[in-house]
């Protein structure tokens, strides 16, 4: 089903949201207008009461990541600290719509991580049965019942890495990119949060190991609390507030194809033959592909990856072999050495960070959103972010999400 | 429309059959399927996303936001195939789908191919402009490849009566690329389209190579090939795309852009019968003149603008056609199917419209310059308000922009320019001298008037009145996004979806951003448009996949002992890129009858495995000790010659990373084993350091991993087998002790033999060359039949060792487990080596971290799944704390009962206690055991 | 995909290559000095800025070289590569 | 000694068949290959040279005499290559040589050899090989450790349109099958 963007001419267009100049001072700043800081936003004035704050995004709301993710949402993650984050997303997931009285095209349609070698086997099995024990639902799948479950898979024994089973979450899916960001945009300006669009940070002032404020490009801003939302950008930002952070910034490609009818009733997910792909509501293959080996700001990466993405793509379907690239794009993922976020304090009082969510992101942001919100507003990791601390690093208590399913979209 | 006989480009003597929409319709040789739709009548090409609204052929080139196609039937089908590019032929099949193809149901063998290809100069377009610097950068000596999507080279004078040098346009393009074709070191690509530009000068094109013929004159070639260019210069002469006027009715049937009702008389002899042109530029009296000038009813011209001047309006005017200027075309009339019947046309200062009858309505609003291969490498634009058009903004290292897609819209212009450019960029590659004069600038030709900047009518009726006519996005759409309080053109994309169709917008998003520009008073300039992207056209799936496929999609490795272990029936085991032989069942044995029945010979007998997947690195040099006992955390220099030593190494983070026997074959000289998954990443880690960070130590490395197969004889009988093969070798236990290595003739074959043991029994690993490793084997085989040698496969191999409690790097760990958590505290030696500093972090030294133990179920016969987690409590609600998981799970056959291994919190000071392992099924009962299950006086391995 | 140059045997294509990370990063002489701060910064703190930035690449399926290379990560302009042991400026 | 396998034995036939307009692919016989690895201008470095009486070349060239070959493979590796069943004496006069100051490692069984020439031989490279093989840019005497798709290689040319390649055993069947389906597509475009 596809929205009719004309048929809703005939009607009142729902207002989405204001476009307010910035005050000269709030009692807390969102740096960063993507999905997690949208909806930070949205759950300090929700869950907090805090109505004077302002979210400041250099570009327009969603233009990083945002936008440019494949959207897949599932929460079977590994570790218990990492499957507690995104089930609690993942659950919010499911009433998010209703919530914020605009339809983000949450599809539960399953996610299937498929296994093809022994190793990939042994590894899904011990996430399944971890999930399972963590509340997360998670089935393990044979050959046969991957192809029951998505007929257009290619399971036979010829192929060069066959299909040896999968994991599927039933619960997982898709949610609209852009959905979203109309969605929480709208529900944060509804209470009352600025939203400044066009207002690049390029300054934090510190006094006294404290954050007062930032120097923005329209202009200085005092605030009591920033909150630091920025993706692939954070480095840039908290070099600016004195401190480094273990991130890397990648470009991470992925694309879109011209749009079909309905072939693909799942997520696919492999990470031995590298291929993530779900068909969007309207039609369009969504297909992500490798991160590219450098570091860039760039938001764009190598047509190789690309084209292996293809070859990957074409072993598991065959029949894609005449669906055509349309668009591709990269984003700037921020990559932490264990594949987990950090999401906490920093080493500046009053000024906080929620970054490194890497190649998985999208589907954590309303989970994100909510403990991000609490530390802010209490000055204390919520009980869910505190294992996500920057201090892991150094005890060596880190939560290592590589291992058992590499491929963390 | 109509055919004219002594028109066109096609082969108007021959004539075939084709079917469209299951209606058999006649063409000529050299029609695409637009043309020959159009030539058939069929007006009316399918119907529209949202709105079913019948749609017809807007354009004669790829930006129509219609024209599109499912063409071929079965596993050889495509949707959305351009129907301005798709050349039919006799038995050519399509059906109208101008949105949402149909995939193909099965997979198809059809030859997609890639070539790669180098040049100093790429030209991309071949018009006026492309043909000018291709032959300049070629005339200065360069290496160049001249690309352009038609058939033909010309580009824009293909469709159109321009004169060069007093001559038909054509001769001179006739001429160029006679030149060209004489120049050896130039390669003319037609039907190829550049689709991606990357960094320094890496251009993607995709060439059509049989595509436009019938399946029988295929003779197996490919269908399309891509070509991975990489350049030094890069010219983009890829011309520019005409954009249409918004007006309620826009998306009839009959309604198309005037250049191309200009293109299909000039390349297909194709006319309507009565026209009228509506425009906002001078370029479209082209088109009225010329359809005149074919005997064409041209009704009239309607301009927007206010008396509008220069020598085309002069010569519209002599030819006595009606100009009515500060007009507009505000409604479209059509017949029951929806086609053009009659036009509405009023003075922009109001009054009574008035009716005009017509089949075909021109319509022109200007032009985009066509740049998209600059903006893949993040190029910008800027608005040009003279040209009414962006142009590209900057230059980039080694890409140059020129002609139409530069802005500059003259013909003499795109001559004059294109010629600087191509001797500009032969110069940069180290050819010719520096051009002979300035290049054009940006803007029509002398004689042309500017364009009116005019997006729709004003007072339109919103609903149907489209902005993006394949997204069926109307006035109305946008309005209701511009009222939702977004301003940013990207949001504006996103409501309403302008712009994201398959011929990404090219006709709709210049409209769309200056439509928003003016909602909220704001500059265009600074508004813009949605952000493009490659591909510069879709490309499918499996032309970009190429000949990477199956076999050639990634390498099977294999030993050279490989045949063998088909013949006898093995079945594989995919270990990274390697197959090894898993298990190799007798007769009907499933995988657990062959892998008990393997290891019991093992055990109680012999058996031999191919071991030559193991990685190997030959560490030569006076440092060799030194530079190993920095990286393994165990000491290797005070190994004895001739004598092994088993080893760990940690990433600098203090996990353990790879592990392997190191040999030590003479004083300055080493050979280390690696897991066979590890070995790349392990000679990689290795030279790194050498090479960065200790580039002083004497060591050398070197890959032997391909230069050794490896037999290991294994069992209590072990002995008497090498007895047979070696008779020279002294195997006795006194001669030959565990970890010891010998030369020797075994099989005839000189190698090099160790004692060592992956599995707890008396074992030897014969080592030669890999071009003798079959002859080996075979060998070993032989002279084990006495015996009752078993080959055995890797799951045997995991059996054997788990029973010794032997870790497996990526089984018991998982980059997230140090030597201590496995109890190799033996190991490390009091020495610094690499990772660790990184073991006394405060988290490596919790005594609850996970540590390898061995689990036996309380159930002897109960075999947990590898991956199974463990809990402390046999009642448990979800969620539950889990302390382990069992990395390990088999049947033990010299034990007669199932085992495992774990990793389980605290575990070793937990031995003797009872955990579960909670499955789906049923709670499982283990005993924490020492991880050396079976043999742990280690009694075994000396025979 | 990047035309990267290595100072051996020349321009090549990126999929020859491996990538390495920032450049001029020592492993420390002597580990156990450092504090658990200043180990856990050299194990996972590199320079994540934009614009010019030194980094290493191998050359895996060539000369098996590491070298490094000047690369502006905004831009993804290849300025330069030069070999271990010597510095930014001698970049070609 | 027992029968040595060769590698590339199973796809014997269809190399042999893969022929087209004068453009041949064959397997080459077994070779002495030995990996030496010495600094370049040193005293050692000048003893090889006089031991093997030819000099060692320079990035991206091979030299030859006598029989036998150095071929350049890093600023201080190389590969030489000698009549099969010299691998022993050639190892022991290289060891002599170094004289402790490098390596000397024996790696005839590490690579294997396909040999492509003719006409069409560049243009089959060009179809898994992004190295520029024009006259201009690569002629005989010159080599390269590149890629065949995801496979390496040591590509020697040999002559005007005659191209070694040496590869890894267990790589050299997926090396061979990207070069059989190149020449499979220029046969049917040269028949057309
Ligand atoms: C190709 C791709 C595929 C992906 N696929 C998935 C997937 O399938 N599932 C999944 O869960 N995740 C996926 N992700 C990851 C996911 O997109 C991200 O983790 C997530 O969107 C990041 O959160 P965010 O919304 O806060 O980041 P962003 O949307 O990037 O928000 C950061 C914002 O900060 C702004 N900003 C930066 N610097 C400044 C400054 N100085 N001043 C003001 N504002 C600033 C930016 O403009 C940007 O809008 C994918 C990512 C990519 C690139
Ligand atoms: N008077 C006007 O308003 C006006 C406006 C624009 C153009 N023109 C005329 O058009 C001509 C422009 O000459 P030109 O040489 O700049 O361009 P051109 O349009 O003559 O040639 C460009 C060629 O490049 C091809 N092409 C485009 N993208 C491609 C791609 N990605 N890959 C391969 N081929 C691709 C096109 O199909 C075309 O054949 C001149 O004659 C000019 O007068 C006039
Ligand atoms: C799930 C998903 C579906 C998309 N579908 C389309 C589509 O149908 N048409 C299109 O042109 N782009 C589509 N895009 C791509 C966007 O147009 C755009 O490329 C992407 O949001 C990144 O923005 P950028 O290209 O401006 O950098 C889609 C993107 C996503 C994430
Ligand atoms: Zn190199």
């Amino acid at each position: 089903m596809e929205l009719d963007p004309n048929e809703h001419a005939l009607h009142n267009a729902p207002f989405l949201w204001r476009t307010p100049e910035p005050k000269k001072s709030y009692e807390a700043i969102i740096v960063g207008g993507g999905l997690h800081g949208l909806a930070t936003a949205y759950y300090l004035a929700k869950n907090h009461g805090m109505t004077d704050i302002a979210v400041v995004e250099r570009g327009w709301l969603g233009n990083g990541n945002a936008v440019r993710n494949t959207t897949i949402i599932r929460s079977n993650y590994l570790w218990d600290e990492s499957a507690a984050m995104y089930e609690h997303a993942l659950k919010l997931w499911e009433t998010l719509s209703d919530e914020l009285d605009y339809d983000v095209m949450f599809s539960q349609r399953g996610v299937l991580n498929l296994a093809h070698n022994l190793h990939d086997v042994r590894e899904s099995i011990r996430r399944v049965e971890a999930n399972r024990l963590n509340g997360v639902d998670a089935e393990w799948l044979d050959a046969d019942a991957v192809k029951e479950f998505c007929p257009i898979v290619d399971i036979s024994p010829e192929a060069r890495y066959p299909v040896m089973g999968a994991t599927l979450q039933r619960r997982g899916g898709i949610a609209r990119h852009d959905a979203v960001v109309f969605a929480l945009g709208r529900a944060a300006d509804a209470l009352g949060v600025d939203l400044i669009q066009g207002c690049e940070v390029t300054g934090i002032d510190v006094v006294d190991g404290r954050v007062t404020g930032l120097q923005t490009s329209k202009g200085p801003i005092a605030a009591g609390k920033v909150g630091l939302v920025t993706a692939g950008r954070t480095s840039l930002l908290t070099a600016m507030a004195g401190f480094d952070l273990p991130i890397q910034s990648h470009p991470l490609q992925a694309l879109v194809s011209e749009v079909y009818e309905q072939v693909l009733n799942c997520v696919v997910m492999s990470n031995a033959v590298h291929v993530y792909v779900s068909q969007a509501h309207k039609g369009e293959l969504v297909m992500g592909a490798g991160i590219d080996a450098f570091n860039s700001y760039a938001q764009r990466g190598g047509l190789h990856v690309i084209e292996e993405q293809m070859s990957a793509g074409m072993e598991l379907f065959p029949q894609f072999s005449r669906a055509r690239v349309m668009r591709t794009w990269g984003g700037i993922v921020d990559v932490c050495p264990d594949a987990s976020p950090i999401v906490g304090l920093t080493p500046v009082e009053n000024l906080y960070v929620n970054c490194g969510w890497g190649t998985g992101g999208f589907k954590a942001t309303p989970g994100s959103g909510w403990v991000m919100a609490h530390t802010i507003a209490t000055g204390e990791p919520h009980e869910l972010n505190r294992p996500f601390s920057m201090t892991r690093f150094e005890t060596g208590e880190l939560i290592d999400e590589h291992g058992a399913a590499a491929v963390a979209h | 429309m109509k055919r004219l006989d002594d028109r066109g480009r096609i082969d108007h003597d021959h004539s075939f059959e084709f079917t469209y929409d299951g209606r058999t319709l006649t063409a000529h040789p050299g029609d695409t399927l637009a043309s020959a739709l159009l030539a058939n009548g069929v007006d009316v090409i399918g119907t529209s996303v949202l709105m079913s609204r019948p749609r017809g052929v807007v354009t004669d080139n790829v930006t129509d936001p219609h024209a599109f196609a499912q063409v071929g039937t079965g596993s050889v089908t495509e949707p959305l195939m351009r129907m301005n590019e798709v050349e039919v032929f006799a038995g050519f099949e399509a059906e109208g789908r101008l949105h949402q193809g149909l995939l193909p149901t099965e997979r198809e063998s059809t030859r997609f191919e890639k070539r790669f290809a180098h040049c100093d100069v790429l030209v991309v377009g071949a018009g006026p402009a492309g043909l000018s610097a291709a032959l300049a950068a070629a005339d200065a000596g360069s290496r160049v490849i001249l690309v352009d999507d038609h058939p033909h080279l010309g580009g824009a004078l293909l469709g159109g009566e321009k004169l060069i040098d007093d001559k038909p346009a054509t001769r001179w393009v006739a001429d160029v690329e006679a030149r060209l074709r004489a120049n050896p070191d130039v390669t003319i690509l037609t039907r190829t389209t550049a689709f991606n530009n990357g960094d320094q000068g890496a251009v993607a094109l995709m060439e059509r190579v049989t595509e436009h013929l019938p399946e029988a004159k295929r003779d197996g070639r490919a269908l399309r090939r891509m070509w991975q260019v990489r350049t030094h210069e890069l010219v983009v002469a890829t011309g520019a795309t005409e954009r249409p006027l918004v007006f309620a009715d826009n998306d009839r049937p009959g309604v198309m852009l005037a250049a191309g009702v200009r293109g299909f008389l000039h390349r297909f002899g194709l006319v309507p019968e009565k026209l009228v042109v509506f425009t906002a530029c001078d370029d479209a009296y082209r088109t009225a003149i010329d359809l005149a000038g074919a005997g064409v009813d041209v009704q009239m011209v309607v301009d927007v603008r206010k008396d509008p001047q220069g020598s085309l309006i002069k010569r519209t005017r002599e030819l006595g056609i009606e100009i009515r200027d500060n007009a507009a075309v505000i409604g479209t009339d059509g017949d029951a199917d929806g086609v053009l019947t009659a036009v509405r046309v009023a003075s922009l200062d109001g009054g009574v419209p008035e009716a005009i009858a017509c089949d075909c309505l021109a319509v022109s609003g200007g032009w985009d310059p066509l740049f998209d291969l600059h903006l893949h490498v993040s190029g910008g634009s800027r608005w040009n308000r003279k040209l009414v058009g962006f142009v590209p903004d900057g230059s980039l290292p080694g890409i140059r922009v020129t002609g139409a897609a530069a802005g500059i819209f003259g013909t003499a212009g795109c001559r004059r320019d294109g010629h600087v450019v191509g001797l500009v960029a032969a110069e940069a590659t180290g050819h010719g001298t520096t051009a002979d004069g300035p290049a054009a600038p940006e803007g029509h030709d002398a004689n042309e008037g500017p364009t009116a900047d005019f997006v729709d009518v004003p007072g339109t009726e919103r609903i149907h009145a489209f902005v993006d006519q394949h997204r069926d996005v109307a006035l109305a759409g946008v309005d209701r996004a511009l009222g939702s309080g977004i301003h940013h053109v990207e949001h504006v994309k996103r409501y309403t979806l302008v712009g994201t169709g398959t011929e990404q917008g090219r006709t709709a998003k210049v409209n769309a951003g200056r439509l928003t520009a003016r909602h909220f008073g704001l500059d265009f300039a600074e508004v813009g448009i949605s952000n493009a992207r490659p591909l510069a056209q879709p490309m499918t799936f499996g032309s970009l996949a190429g000949r990477s496929l199956g076999v050639r999609f990634d390498p099977v490795r294999t030993t050279s002992i490989h045949p063998w272990h088909v013949a006898h029936g093995a079945i594989f085991e995919d270990v990274g890129q390697w197959k090894r032989p898993w298990f190799f069942p007798q007769g009907n044995e499933d995988m657990d009858a062959a892998v008990l029945r393997e290891c019991a010979a093992v055990r109680e007998g012999v058996g031999m495995m191919d071991a030559s997947t193991l990685g190997k690195i030959d560490v030569k040099g006076k440092d060799a000790g030194e530079f190993l006992d920095r990286l393994y955390t165990g000491v290797m220099s005070s190994l004895k010659p001739g004598r092994a030593r088993y080893g760990v190494m940690c990433k600098a983070d203090g996990m353990v990373m790879d592990d392997g026997v190191v040999l030590r074959l003479a004083d300055d000289h080493f050979m280390a084993t690696t897991t066979t998954g590890g070995a790349a990443g392990v000679l990689d880690w290795m030279e790194d350091f050498l090479q960065t960070e200790w580039p002083y130590l004497d060591v050398w490395l070197t890959s032997v991993t391909e230069q050794w197969a490896t037999v290991a004889v294994v069992g209590p009988k072990a002995r008497e087998v090498m007895a047979v093969l070696a008779p020279e070798l002294d195997v006795t236990q006194d001669a030959f002790k565990f970890m010891q290595l010998e030369d020797a003739v075994v099989a005839g074959i000189e190698s090099r033999v160790a004692r060592i043991s992956f599995s707890g029994e008396l074992a030897f690993e014969i080592n030669v060359p890999m071009t003798y490793g079959l002859a080996l084997w075979e060998a070993v085989f032989a002279a084990g039949q006495p015996f009752g040698i078993t080959p055995y496969g890797t799951e045997s191999m995991h059996v054997l060792r788990a029973e010794k409690g032997y870790f497996i790097v990526g089984q018991e760990t998982d980059g997230t487990v140090t030597p201590l958590d496995l109890g190799l505290d033996w190991m490390i030696a009091d020495k610094e080596f690499v990772g660790r500093r990184s073991l006394r972090r405060s988290d490596m030294l919790r005594d609850d971290r996970k540590q390898l133990v061995g689990i036996l179920p309380v159930d002897s016969k109960d075999r947990l799944p590898e991956g199974a987690q463990l809990i402390d409590s046999a009642e448990y609600e979800i969620p539950v704390s889990m302390i382990g998981h069992v990395t390990s799970s088999y049947e033990s056959s010299a034990m007669g009962r199932t085992f495992g291994l774990a990793l389980v919190r605290n575990g070793r000071n937990r031995i003797g206690e009872t955990i579960y392992a909670p499955l789906a099924d049923r709670t499982v009962a283990v005993e924490i055991v020492d991880a050396v299950i079976f043999d742990q006086e280690g009694a075994r391995r000396d025979g | 995909m990047f035309e990267i140059r290595c100072p051996y045997c020349g321009p090549r294509d990126e999929p020859e290559f491996k990538y390495g990370g920032q450049a001029h990063v020592a492993y420390p002489a002597d580990p156990e000095l450092l504090s658990d701060e200043e180990w856990a910064r050299f194990l996972f703190v590199r320079d994540n800025s934009r614009g010019r930035y030194a980094e290493r690449w191998n050359h895996a399926a060539g000369c098996r070289r590491w070298f490094n290379v000047i690369r502006d990560t905004g831009t993804h302009e290849l300025v330069g590569s030069y070999r271990v042991g010597e510095q930014p400026e001698d970049a070609r | 000694m027992a029968d040595r396998a060769e590698p590339l034995a199973a796809l014997q036939g269809r190399i042999n068949d893969a022929a087209f307009g004068g453009t041949t692919l064959m397997t080459v016989p077994f070779v002495a290959q030995v990996g030496l690895r010495v600094e370049p201008g040193s005293a050692a470095a000048g003893r090889v040279e006089t031991a093997l009486g030819l000099e060692l070349p320079e990035v991206n060239r091979m030299s030859e005499s006598g029989g036998r070959r150095a071929i350049w493979l890093a600023p201080d590796e190389w590969l030489v290559v000698a009549a099969d069943g010299e691998e022993r004496s050639l190892v022991a006069l290289l060891e002599e040589a170094i004289a402790g100051e490098g390596s000397v490692v024996d790696l005839s069984a590490n690579r294997t050899g396909l040999e492509l020439a003719g006409p069409d031989a560049r243009t089959v490279l060009a179809t898994c090989c992004s190295l520029d093989f024009h006259p201009r840019a690569f002629g005989p005497g010159q080599c390269a450790q590149t890629l065949i798709h995801k496979a390496g290689v040591l590509v020697e040319q040999r002559g005007d349109d005659r191209y070694l390649l040496l590869v890894r055993p267990s790589f050299a069947a997926y090396v061979a099958e990207w070069l059989l389906d190149g020449m499979l597509g220029l046969k049917a475009d040269a028949a057309a």
